[in-house]
């Protein structure tokens, strides 16, 4: 919590800055809408942060939400009764892509970033290979509940939301998160203290795998199929769990302040759109803002105090 | 109880790793085995592989990508990377295509004004890394959406104009060499005489592998990642001019839509440079984008579709990089 | 460039010592903090030409810190540094190596991929024509290693190939190839064995009659009163006093470090020895032969060997972490760290800070890494564990970085006791700790072994582990070359260990 | 040695723009790619009869000014060959897998080798320049991008007969320029719908894809020239990248800014679904809208009995090019200029386009309907 309070502080200022040019977002309905849009991006960067916590990356998630919506759109077929059948295993195919990306990552020695880059050329790949290039089929009334409806006036992303969040706090809480924590701090350390460091780091990537299966669930039923769902999220996700303060390189930063960096993202596009600053000036504006906000962060904090191994090269 | 159990995975590799050569040549080693490959897969699908044409092709497709990847390498090597080569690339080239304005008297500023914009990027670059202490996979993606911004904002399609005579850099050729890969070639030996031969090399490779040591021996490390990216950006510049004479105009897209930002990062590690820094070279990276482009080449060949091609580039990089892991473990024990 | 080691004078009695030639370096007022934390305030330094300045005082006190303000690391907030005469205020350590500054760094300083001859001239490379001039570099390392007596790699070796010890012999030719007025040592011998420290005695000999200045800096108190001209000693960041090392004996000087009598004891030892809780039969890897060895409860096992005789290996594959693969191990060989644990084998890492903590989490993380990892209970103990090791002060939240190497040692320590393990195996467990600290954790392995554990311990100090073992092992090349009863003298674990025959 | 031309005729810059009138409608200034005389070429061709049969209006020309092909003939088999700007949006897929089952008609085609460019403008000049080599007897392009492709066009004009189709390159050097209409009629054809539909001082959202595409430039700036004639207010302009996510939050948006919206025009169908969405979820009656031929919204504007129009860019322009290829070799007389015909779909002619078995993505003008394959290799059902 207290390593959440700048960015919580920066959130603040803009939800504030928002309102002043849109007073309904300080209604409850028109505040709902904004976490519903804002879901995905959490719950990604909450996965993204558990891979970098651990010291590492995770650059598919992007590839790997379009492909399962797409996948979910085919094998559904507008058919009402395999909606939980598909979701079943388009969670199934989240952890195995992660699973898979954590045993390369760990086994095979290879960076992650290499690893998922590599991922995100193999899913985008495989899945247009499979549909014949354009995304078939067509999701159900009840797949699509989840990215849209409600459950009164509550939407369900935001429930998801809600449960994914807490869920995140607890894991990190538990063992399975200080001892992941650890491993990305002091992977050597960790190991020879007993810690399991592949299989946290390989549960780490199943969690980002995870993250993006219930982020494309809710995109995919916000808006429907789309070739281009997953279209940068790996970007802004790693963005938004380095807005929150979490260091690229590992052992620092809380899965809460990630998830606030992704809300700070999703109110800064919201906050850009509303003063109409011009379509394309907006990315010159953001890549000052994100640069801006991680060097603020930077300069707070002693980013340099024991030097150590691999802080400089993260990527690795 | 417990006895004799059998030796090591890691031992066992130990004495046949060891006799490997560096990842640097092992992706020369890779590469002819893909010539050799492709040679068959063609000949069975009753092609000719390494025509004429098709070794033009692979330069001509090589240029550009190499360029931009021997400055990532020069990045990389520095422990650094740099996202916003893509971007660069777009808006070097309208600038290039705009200043000459179809006149081959303005050849020379815009050469020069692109070479002075890039510079400047890298600058940028480099010191929001040093002196904000930001990481610089965030600082070279914020500078990358900066310059989108920009690009974004001015232009909405191809625009300016290169001339004839500018546009020879892109379209002709000694024999089978185009000039566009002799320009690739210059910029590598430049990169490989400056990395091997110079102090600036020593202390990229130093500031690469620890930058703490580098620094407490006496090294400007800040100086050397700033002038590192400065380096990579020039190149990205350099990548910017050639496709401008290829287009004979700037384009907006030019550089995203080609991906050179993760490509040129996939080819520098394809090579056997080490993404954590500090280790690897500049042949290595020659080795690593001939790999991407005869790759292409063969499914040109065998006019496979782009899926494919995906699926096979991951599988590709994620096994190279491995390979080389492998090695490298079997050396250190 | 290059220095000229043929020129020294070979013999080489105790220099001088101060006031004979002028000042080389002089420290006036020196203060520092980090982020608000003082750390050093007041203090005086002066080293004179030909003189070796011993600057002592437990972990923490500054000794680091003031030498990375001398080598131009940090800047000082407040104070004066002068450099024969000049008052000079480095801003890069590049600034200090051009005024004749060279340091030998309490941490590794090499970079593992390049060769000898680039991490010696590293940032310094000498250039013929704009260009590197590799045949002037390698030939001007040879040569040094050739002063040394060193022979058993080159300038063309990759670092990484070479052990700790070799490295730190990179580390003193780097030093060296400086041709510097000034030579700052920090720990320089605490990768060394006693054998290799003879060596850089027979160095440090030469540069003082070369007139050289030498700050030396050891938590060995031996080396100090063997080498020294004079002592400065730091508490707290203050200067507590600066003597010739002859008004001052060993007792002394640890009061003045810790600020209380100490003594030179060490715990009593072990009344009788308990049932085997671990034995070795013919035990080996690629690294050890033949092994066999008992750890009784109630004792403390020393075991004592050169640098590179396997001690470290031979505790890595008791715990699990590096396997055995011959011979037998009772009750159980271990196949993996965790099975170790499981086996209620814990082991305390030579290298605190690359294989002990986790140096971004808080105290208590730390403490509880082990007992998380294998999911085991009691983690509310956590509070008391941290008191019965003395760790002062006992901040939970703490995170173990900010803390100095004693306490770290500490907390390492009490993630073990976390998980109440019946062997306890300590690699170095000294290392770099001061007196006080050094002390504390002594007796806390006594306390340990009486309380029935049974301890093996791995130490390069000589006096340390003849002090606490109740039996010394002694390895030689992987083998067991003797063990010998509680209480030895030096001589007869050096015999053993350098090759000479057991009875 | 050169592998370029000697000459390129070309003049990168877009043509000079004309009515610079933004009448502060909202829909700020023209863009530069607008040309008044295509747009009234365009938009008088809607109402020409084109030639040819009826039944295959991939066949059909409108106005065509035939050029003579006597030199390129020659005896057959023959080797074609396809530079394609990418297949990497659903249309191009369609298209594609249409050009390739035509290409499977005819028996005198014995090879068909086709590069993908992978939306890579330089790609696309190198896989330009190696087809050459390959022997091909006609040369099909569908550049990426117009102006930077036409050098590479132009060097391959001199070496075989070229057939250029959905984009265009700037010289007319190609034996052939194949497309529908264009982008003006497509843009007007919606616009005249809203403008017809939406109150006088309703307020109109407009959704573009993005800017700089000339194909979708013309779109918007056609319907900017209908709007600024007509009395609806053009509340916003916005550019959605064809995410029908960012889409629906964009409309959402707007909803809740000026509480109602009475009129939706977009430049391409894709996210037009999206965009119907908003207003469902808002629990607002969805206001005149176009889309395009794309199956889940003629579904959609079935289910919901929307109002709204469809211009289409047909996708049946892929078999064109293969069918003008094989007349160049056999030197008929084709149309230099070969403007295909555009419908819209209608609600009268709705149920004829919409065909429930094809995927959501899939366009109705594909002219595939009697091709061999059909529907699974589009990805559609037999029922
Ligand atoms: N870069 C830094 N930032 C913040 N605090 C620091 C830094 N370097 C050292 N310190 C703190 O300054 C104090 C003095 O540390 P220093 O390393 O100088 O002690 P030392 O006497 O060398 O100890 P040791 O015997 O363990 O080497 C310690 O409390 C340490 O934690
Ligand atoms: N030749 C070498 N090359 C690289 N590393 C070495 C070499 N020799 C020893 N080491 C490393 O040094 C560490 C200590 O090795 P070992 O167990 O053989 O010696 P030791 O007797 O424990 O000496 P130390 O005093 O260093 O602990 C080991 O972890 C080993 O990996
Ligand atoms: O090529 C274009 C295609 O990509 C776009 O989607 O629709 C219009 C076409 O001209
Ligand atoms: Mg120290
Ligand atoms: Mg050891």
């Amino acid at each position: 919590m207290k390593r959440a309070l700048p960015i919580l502080a920066v959130l603040v200022v803009l939800l504030a800055a928002i309102a002043v040019a849109n007073p309904h977002f300080l209604e409850p309905a028109g505040f709902l809408a904004f976490l519903k849009r804002a879901a995905p991006l959490v719950i990604l960067a909450a996965g993204q942060y558990f891979v970098i916590v651990s010291g590492e990356f995770d650059l598919s998630v992007g590839s790997l939400v379009t492909a399962e919506v797409v996948i979910a759109a085919r094998l559904i077929d507008g058919e009402e009764s395999a909606t939980w059948p598909v979701i079943a295993l388009l969670i199934v195919v989240g952890l195995l892509v992660g699973l898979v990306n954590g045993l390369a990552t760990t086994k095979l020695r290879v960076p992650s970033f290499i690893v998922t880059l590599g991922m995100l050329l193999i899913l985008s790949g495989a899945v247009f290979l499979w549909t014949g290039g354009a995304p078939r089929g067509a999701l159900s009334e009840g797949f699509r509940t989840f990215g849209r409806g409600s459950l009164g006036p509550v939407p369900w992303s935001v429930l998801i939301l809600l449960a994914m969040g807490a869920a995140a706090i607890w894991l990190m809480r538990a063992d399975f998160g200080k001892t992941l924590m650890a491993t990305g701090d002091n992977e050597r350390a960790a190991s020879l203290s007993g810690v399991r460091v592949d299989r946290a780091k390989i549960f780490a990537f199943m969690l980002s795998g995870l993250a993006a299966a219930v982020a494309a669930i809710l995109l995919g039923g916000f808006a429907g199929v789309s070739a281009q769902v997953g279209q940068g999220l790996e970007f802004s996700a790693i963005t938004a769990v380095v807005l929150g303060g979490v260091a690229l390189g590992g052992g620092r930063g809380s899965v809460l302040a990630a998830m606030a960096g992704a809300f700070t993202l999703e109110a800064l596009f919201t906050l850009l759109n509303l003063y109409g600053i011009s379509g394309a000036l907006e990315f010159t504006v953001q890549g000052v803002i994100i640069i801006a906000a991680v060097a603020a962060g930077a300069i707070r904090l002693p980013w340099k105090f024991t030097p150590r191994r691999g802080d400089a090269h993260a990527a690795s | 109880m417990n006895l004799l159990v059998p030796a090591r995975r890691g031992e066992a590799q130990g004495g046949r790793a060891a006799r490997l050569p560096e990842p640097t040549q092992m992706v020369f080693l890779v590469l002819l085995g893909l010539i050799a490959i492709g040679w068959v897969l063609v000949a069975l699908d009753g092609g000719q592989f390494l025509t004429m044409e098709s070794v033009v092709g692979i330069q001509q497709r090589s240029a550009a990508l190499g360029i931009v990847a021997i400055g990532q390498t020069l990045a990389i090597l520095a422990g650094s990377l740099d996202l916003s080569v893509a971007y660069l690339i777009s808006l070097t080239s309208l600038v290039a295509a705009e200043i000459m304005a179809g006149r081959d008297g303005n050849i020379l500023p815009a050469v020069a004004a692109v070479l002075a914009v890039s510079a400047l990027v890298g600058l940028v670059n480099g010191l929001v890394i040093t002196r904000l202490q930001v990481h610089a996979f965030i600082a070279t993606l914020g500078v990358a959406l900066i310059i989108r911004g920009v690009v974004d904002h001015l232009y909405d399609g191809p625009a300016g104009k290169v001339p004839e005579s500018f546009q020879l850099l892109g379209y002709s050729r000694i024999g089978p060499i185009p000039v566009s890969a002799l320009l690739w070639a210059g910029v590598a030996v430049v990169a490989w005489f400056l990395l091997s031969r110079t102090r600036l090399g020593y202390r990229i490779y130093a500031v690469g592998g620890n930058e703490e040591v580098a620094r407490l021996s006496g090294i400007r490390t800040s100086r050397t990642i700033v002038i590192t990216h400065v380096l990579c950006s020039v190149c990205a510049g350099i990548a910017g001019l050639l496709l401008a004479s290829r287009l004979g105009a700037g384009a907006p897209t030019v550089g995203t839509d080609g991906g050179y930002d993760l490509e040129s990062i996939a080819a520098v590690v394809l090579g056997g440079t080490a993404l954590a820094g500090g280790k690897g070279g500049v042949s290595g990276t020659v080795g690593g984008v001939l790999l991407l482009a005869v790759l292409d080449t063969i499914f040109n060949q065998l006019e496979i579709n782009s899926f494919v091609k995906d699926v096979v580039r991951g599988v590709v990089i994620v096994i190279a990089v491995a390979a080389y892991a492998r090695r490298i473990k079997g050396r250190s024990t | 460039m290059s220095p000229k080691f043929a020129d020294w004078p070979q013999a080489h009695p105790r220099g001088g010592g101060s006031g004979e030639v002028g000042g080389v370096l002089s420290m006036r007022g020196i203060g520092k903090s980090f982020l608000g934390v003082r750390v050093l305030s007041g203090v005086d330094l002066d080293v004179a030409a030909g003189e070796v300045h011993a600057v002592v005082g437990e972990n923490g006190a500054g000794k680091s810190t003031l030498m990375k303000i001398i080598c131009g690391v940090h800047a000082p907030d407040e104070g004066t540094v002068e450099i024969d005469g000049h008052p000079v205020s480095f801003g890069h350590p590049l600034e200090a190596q051009r005024s004749g500054i060279a340091i030998i760094y309490q941490e590794f300083n090499l970079l593992p991929e390049r060769t000898v001859a680039e991490n010696v001239f590293l940032g310094r490379e000498p250039v013929r024509r704009g260009l590197v001039d590799r045949a002037a570099m390698e030939q001007a390392t040879a040569r040094l290693l050739d002063e040394l007596g060193e022979h058993s790699f080159g300038p063309r070796d990759a670092v990484k190939r070479l052990s700790v010890a070799q490295q730190q012999v990179v580390e003193i030719v780097k030093a060296l190839s400086v041709n510097a007025r000034l030579v700052v040592m920090d720990e320089p011998s605490a990768a060394l064995a006693e054998h290799e420290v003879e060596l850089l005695y027979r160095l440090i000999g030469r540069l003082r009659e070369r007139g050289v200045a030498v700050v030396y800096i050891s938590h060995r108190l031996r080396e100090v009163f063997d080498l020294a001209d004079r002592v400065t000693v730091l508490k707290d960041g203050k200067l507590v006093t600066t003597l010739p090392i002859g008004e001052v004996s060993s007792d002394e000087l640890i009061r003045l470090m810790v600020g209380r009598d100490l003594g030179t004891y060490f715990p009593a030892r072990s009344t009788g020895a308990g049932e085997v809780r671990l034995s070795l039969r013919g035990a080996g890897n690629r690294k050890l032969r033949d092994i066999d060895l008992e750890l009784r409860a109630g004792q403390i096992v020393g075991i004592a060997g050169l640098q590179g005789s396997g001690r470290s290996e031979l505790a890595k594959a008791i715990f699990g972490a590096e396997p055995f693969t011959t011979g037998e191990m009772t009750p159980s060989r271990p196949r993996s760290v965790r099975e170790g644990v499981a086996m209620g084998i814990g082991l305390v890492t030579e290298d605190r800070k690359a294989e002990g903590l986790a140096l971004r989490q808080s105290v208590r993380d730390n403490a509880l890494l082990v007992a998380r990892a294998v999911g085991a209970k009691g983690r509310d103990g956590v509070g008391g564990l941290l008191e019965r090791v003395r760790l002062s002060p006992p901040r939970q939240e703490q995170e173990v970085r900010y803390l100095s190497g004693g306490n770290q040692q500490k907390v390492v320590l009490a993630k073990w006791m976390t998980m109440a393990p019946r062997v306890l195996l300590f690699d170095e467990p000294t290392r770099g700790v001061d007196v006080g600290a050094k002390a504390a954790i002594h007796d806390l392995m006594r306390e340990l072994a009486n309380d029935g554990m049974a301890i093996m311990m791995i130490s390069s100090e000589l006096p340390e582990l003849i002090g606490m073992s109740d039996r010394v092992v002694v390895l030689r090349d992987g083998r067991i070359a003797g063990t010998l009863p509680a209480g030895p003298s030096e001589e007869a674990v050096m015999r053993l260990a350098a090759g000479e025959v057991a009875e | 040695t050169t592998d370029k031309p000697a000459s390129t005729t070309q003049s990168a810059a877009p043509a000079t723009s004309a009515s610079q009138s933004a009448q502060g409608s909202g829909t700020g200034a023209q863009s530069k790619f607008f040309v008044q005389a295509d747009f009234d070429a365009q938009l008088a061709m809607r109402s020409q009869t084109p030639q040819g049969p009826t039944d295959k209006p991939w066949e059909q020309a409108i106005a065509p000014q035939m050029v003579d092909t006597a030199k390129y003939k020659k005896d057959g088999p023959y080797q074609l060959c396809f530079s394609n700007a990418a297949v990497n949006n659903p249309w191009r897929q369609v298209g594609w897998k249409t050009m390739q089952a035509e290409v499977g008609l005819h028996k005198e085609i014995t090879k068909f080798t086709a590069l993908d460019a992978e939306g890579k403008d330089d790609k696309q000049i190198s896989d330009i320049a190696e087809l050459q080599a390959k022997g091909c007897d006609a040369l099909i392009v569908s550049p990426n991008t117009t102006a930077t492709l036409t050098p590479a066009v132009t060097a391959a004009c001199g070496k075989v007969p070229v057939i250029v189709f959905d984009r265009g390159v700037q010289t007319d050097c190609p034996v052939t320029f194949i497309k529908p209409i264009g982008g003006y009629a497509f843009g007007a054809d919606a616009a005249e719908f809203l403008v017809e539909k939406v109150p006088a001082g309703g307020k109109v959202l407009a959704l573009r894809i993005l800017p700089g595409v000339d194909v979708l430039e013309t779109r918007w700036s056609a319907a900017k020239v209908v709007f600024d004639k007509s009395k609806v207010q053009v509340v916003g302009v916005e550019f959605t990248d064809g995410d029908a996510a960012k889409t629906k939050s964009i409309v959402s948006d707007y909803i809740q800014r000026y509480g109602k919206i009475d009129g939706v025009w977009m430049d391409a169908g894709a996210t037009a679904v999206a965009a119907i969405e908003a207003f469902e979820d808002a629990g607002l009656p969805v206001p005149p809208i176009n889309g395009e031929d794309q199956q889940d919204f003629l579904q959609k504007w079935k289910d919901a009995g929307l109002t709204a129009v469809a211009p289409t860019y047909p996708t049946y322009q892929w078999r064109t090019p293969i069918i003008a290829a094989l007349k160049i070799l056999k030197g008929e007389e084709v149309p230099k200029m070969w403007n295909l015909p555009q419908p819209k779909v209608t609600s009268e002619n709705l149920s004829t386009y919409l065909k429930p078995n094809m995927p959501p993505l899939h366009y109705a003008l594909c002219g595939c309907e009697s091709l061999p394959g059909f529907p699974e290799t589009w990805g559609g059902k037999k029922n």
